[in-house]
């Protein structure tokens, strides 16, 4: 198994571990928790809290976003499983300040029990709880089953508006909304290139050709829409701007955000020459990036690849996207 | 025996615990072919989880069945754990303040953990899933009065749903999202639920 | 070749090319070149320039680190080859605020021949040159023959500290000592996991065994000091450090910066449960860490594997270190 | 044909292209074995850069080789590469103001130009390199006058270079680090070397 690590069944919380070693100042254990983390002052007292989860191996999603103007805390689970809903509700009331806590997390199954279970549990000790349902990826259903598509990079946009919007003081209901609208209008397309293992399982969670790959797989390896040869970096991009543009229908003059995005092993290197093509692109559609990211910032462990998220922008979501927001991975 | 007690409670978890420790492999092999292979082992970390507590479980159905369903949430948070946990509180909200259940309630109780599992999972019967199984093994156990014929008929309607639904495609887990190759396999916490009826 | 390009040939320009669009903030290309890169204020009157340089596929080396409080230009070659003299005299011109340059690169004799044939050049025009070489790969040479030790991952703390004594005003001479103290500081050691692609090349830059591990081995893939059996997490840790400590001899008290860097593909989850043993050793010995860094620093594109650094500080080099500077890929 | 004009470096510019259009895959191998394998294509896109200004070179031979210089430093950045613009640089001083050199000059020409290689390389004779093949080339030239048998003594020296370090190990430069593989191989500098005398 070509991954450094102790044991895998340790891998989760020996990560963690880490992480609150090396930035103190950004993360923290909640107490008697091996999983869940929080900012060092959660909860912040008057203000909105957002947490999120899902299964481990995609840093810096879930833990690396939390910190001012982002996330107050989050429960992690082994890698790629969800957490427990008890680990969820812990999670809940270490950032509930009082105004009641926004759940905001992948479109995954098992993310969606266990938090809906957190959230009854947490009710009961009368933390008022909200849900967004983060469901960016093209590639996983058709726009009108959107319901149905799972939550990729797109949540990385999505988390900083909603820390933003929390930050300015917003309310539960009015938090919730923008964190919805931005979710509502993420839309990703990943490319694999290579697999990643999973410590607990030992092996690859793929297999690829050594020329081939797999447009639209899951983050978690689940199958995508198309598997072919190994195209060039503009058939790439086409592959991932396409779909995007057309579930978009952007009006010409529209402001987006953009995230080009590592899924790991693949380098910046490469995801720049990606850009450049996805900039003349939609340059050429008269379409302005206001916010462009490009680098690691969802990743699957050591999983070779690249996502592309594009999301538009109106005044508001612009604002609270560049407000100012710290912590370890973002740089604004 | 009249009816269902602590007794019964501690006797399933080890039984089925037995069966689990050979069988779990099987499961996880299914579930991968479907999704992340994990259900073997999720079910295995469960029950031995359960087993811990076996020896302390108190008399009252109600706390019992509780602190199960705490025990399962504990250790396992993949989806079948979770609707396992979802269930276990069920049984606990009817077993409250009782040390014996009659047999006569169980297949209604069935009923009842499927809509909450249903609820939980926000999905529906029809969807080849464990509630299609634990439905047909609710509904086959109806108007028996004592254990044995209720889980041989549990059984059998457990059987039938999987035969019903081998040929369908998932629509709901992560097994939809290879709803075509489901087609002709069983689906895997069905499944689960048909072993552990076994072991009892 | 599993990669995302369009032609071996552009590979370079066309990441510096994705980087300037970008990031224009940060970056920009120095006119009428594709391999320059500059501050987009460059030059900064009355400020010593600093300058670095060496091959592509090290993002955020060299070129990453270009900004206030860092470098202020670079000249990048191909893929793990040299710039020409030519770029890099570019390069020293355009940051040549009228005190001076600094040129700071790895101990490579490629690049330093260019480099001093680039000083020749601007030498005629009247830019005062000095040099300082990092050599910091503890596996290329015994401490007795430390100045033909390689430069890896320890140029980045270098880096920084320079730019802050630039920034902070200091003179051409003094901003070389400072730079010279913080690269005679640093120790770095490494372990590759797997190889990476050189776009021109197609192929793998070395084959290791799937349960193998080469320690020492350099960021081209040049040979290390034992290639063994992958250890666990803490035995890579160990085998990273002592030889780290053994070099430095620090006293108990010390203080130091450490990075632990990931070579490209291995994820920083894994890099985090080296850190907890790492830090486990120096607060054992005594040693205070404080300035941790973990994360992609230095790359060599998608090679797997991971280093550490390890720089002791005294008030001064501390001051440097951790004083503001702002570049894309840099979060204080 | 009385001494080095032009005319001289525009036949030796053809010469050794035609010669490494097919002999650079063999220099790119053995630079492999020891270092980055990229010599081959290093001289390659050199002399093909000299090509396309071999015909508008200038009379004055400092100039000349001036120009060249520059075009190599333009195309390779690579150690041998910058070797060879040094090497250039220096033929440029000394040729400054001439149109013709005499050919006896040559042999202290090419020691000028060790002297600067190694100031540049940071190097020493001796460390198996290619100094030590133009330097074993320079020496065997000493006397001769006119350019055949100097041409033939220098490619001599080069052998006898080549044999003389063969079973060395490599000193310096990216090779070193493979010192103890470098035993019994021939340094791809000095092969260089031989592969562009040879073409002459
Ligand atoms: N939303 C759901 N509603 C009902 N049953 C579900 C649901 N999701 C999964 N299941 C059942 O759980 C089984 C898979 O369990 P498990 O492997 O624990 O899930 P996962 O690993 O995907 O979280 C499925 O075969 C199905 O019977
Ligand atoms: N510092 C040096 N001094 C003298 N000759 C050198 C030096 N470094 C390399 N060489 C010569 O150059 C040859 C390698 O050239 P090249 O492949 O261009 O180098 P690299 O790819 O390592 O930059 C060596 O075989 C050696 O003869
Ligand atoms: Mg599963
Ligand atoms: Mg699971
Ligand atoms: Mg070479
Ligand atoms: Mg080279």
């Amino acid at each position: 198994m070509k991954k450094i690590l102790n044991d895998p069944y340790t891998y989760a919380d020996e990560t963690l571990t880490g992480l609150c070693r090396a930035y103190p100042q950004f993360y923290a254990l909640a107490p008697e928790t091996t999983r869940v983390i929080t900012r060092p002052d959660a909860p912040v007292a008057g203000k909105v809290g957002i947490v999120s989860g899902g299964g481990s191996g995609h840093l810096p999603v879930f833990t690396g976003y939390v910190g001012p103007g982002f996330l107050d805390a989050v429960a992690c689970g082994d890698v790629f499983a969800s957490p427990s809903a008890d680990e969820m509700a812990t999670a809940i009331r270490a950032a509930n300040g009082g105004k009641g806590v926004l759940r905001l997390y992948g479109n995954y199954g098992g993310d969606i029990m266990n938090f809906d279970m957190a959230g009854d549990i947490v009710e009961m000790e009368d933390i008022e709880v909200t849900t967004v349902l983060l469901a960016d990826d093209v590639a996983s259903a058709p726009l009108d089953e959107r319901e149905k598509r799972r939550g990729v990079a797109g949540m990385v946009f999505t988390f900083k508006i909603a820390g933003a919007a929390a930050d300015a003081g917003l309310d539960l209901a009015e938090v919730t909304r923008v964190a919805q609208k931005a979710a509502d209008g993420c839309r990703s397309m990943g490319v694999a290139l290579g697999p990643c293992i999973v410590p607990q399982a030992g092996r690859p969670t793929f297999t690829l050709g050594d020329d081939e790959m797999e447009i639209g797989m899951g983050i978690h390896g689940e199958p995508g829409v198309k598997r072919g040869k190994l195209g060039t970096a503009d058939e790439i991009a086409d592959a991932l701007l396409d779909p995007i543009l057309d579930d978009l229908s952007l009006e010409a003059g529209a402001k987006v955000a953009v995230l080009v995005n590592s899924l790991g092993a693949t380098p910046v290197e490469e995801l720049f020459i990606l850009y450049n093509r996805i900039a003349d692109r939609l340059d050429a559609a008269g379409t302005e990036i206001v916010f462009p990211l490009v680098g690691r910032y969802a990743c699957s462990m050591e999983m070779a690849g690249a996502s592309l998220t594009v999301l538009p922008l109106d005044d508001e979501l612009q604002g609270y996207l560049t407000a100012p927001a710290d912590c370890a991975f973002w740089k604004v | 025996m009249a009816g269902m007690t602590r007794a019964s409670l501690d006797h399933a978890i080890s039984a089925v615990l037995a069966t689990l420790e050979t069988e779990h492999e099987g499961l996880t092999a299914l579930d991968g072919k479907l999704g992340d292979g994990d259900l073997g082992i999720t079910l295995l970390k469960a029950f031995r989880q359960l087993d811990t507590i076996r020896p302390d479980l108190p008399e009252d159905l109600g706390q019992a069945f509780m602190q199960c369903a705490q025990g399962v949430m504990k250790v396992s948070s993949s989806s079948f754990g979770t609707l396992l946990a979802t269930g276990l509180m069920t049984a606990a909200k009817t077993g409250k303040g009782w040390t014996e259940l009659d047999w006569a309630e169980v297949p209604d109780l069935l009923h009842r953990v499927v809509e909450a599992l249903a609820a939980r999972g926000r999905s529906a019967l029809g969807q080849k899933t464990v509630l299609d199984a634990l439905d047909a093994a609710a509904t086959a156990a109806e108007g028996k009065d004592s254990p044995r014929p209720m889980l041989q008929a549990a059984r059998e309607g457990i059987d039938s749903a999987l035969d019903t639904y081998r040929d369908k495609p998932n629509q709901i887990g992560r097994a939809r999202v290879y709803a075509e190759r489901s087609v002709g396999m069983d689906d895997p916490g069905m499944v689960a639920l048909k072993v552990m009826a076994g072991a009892l």
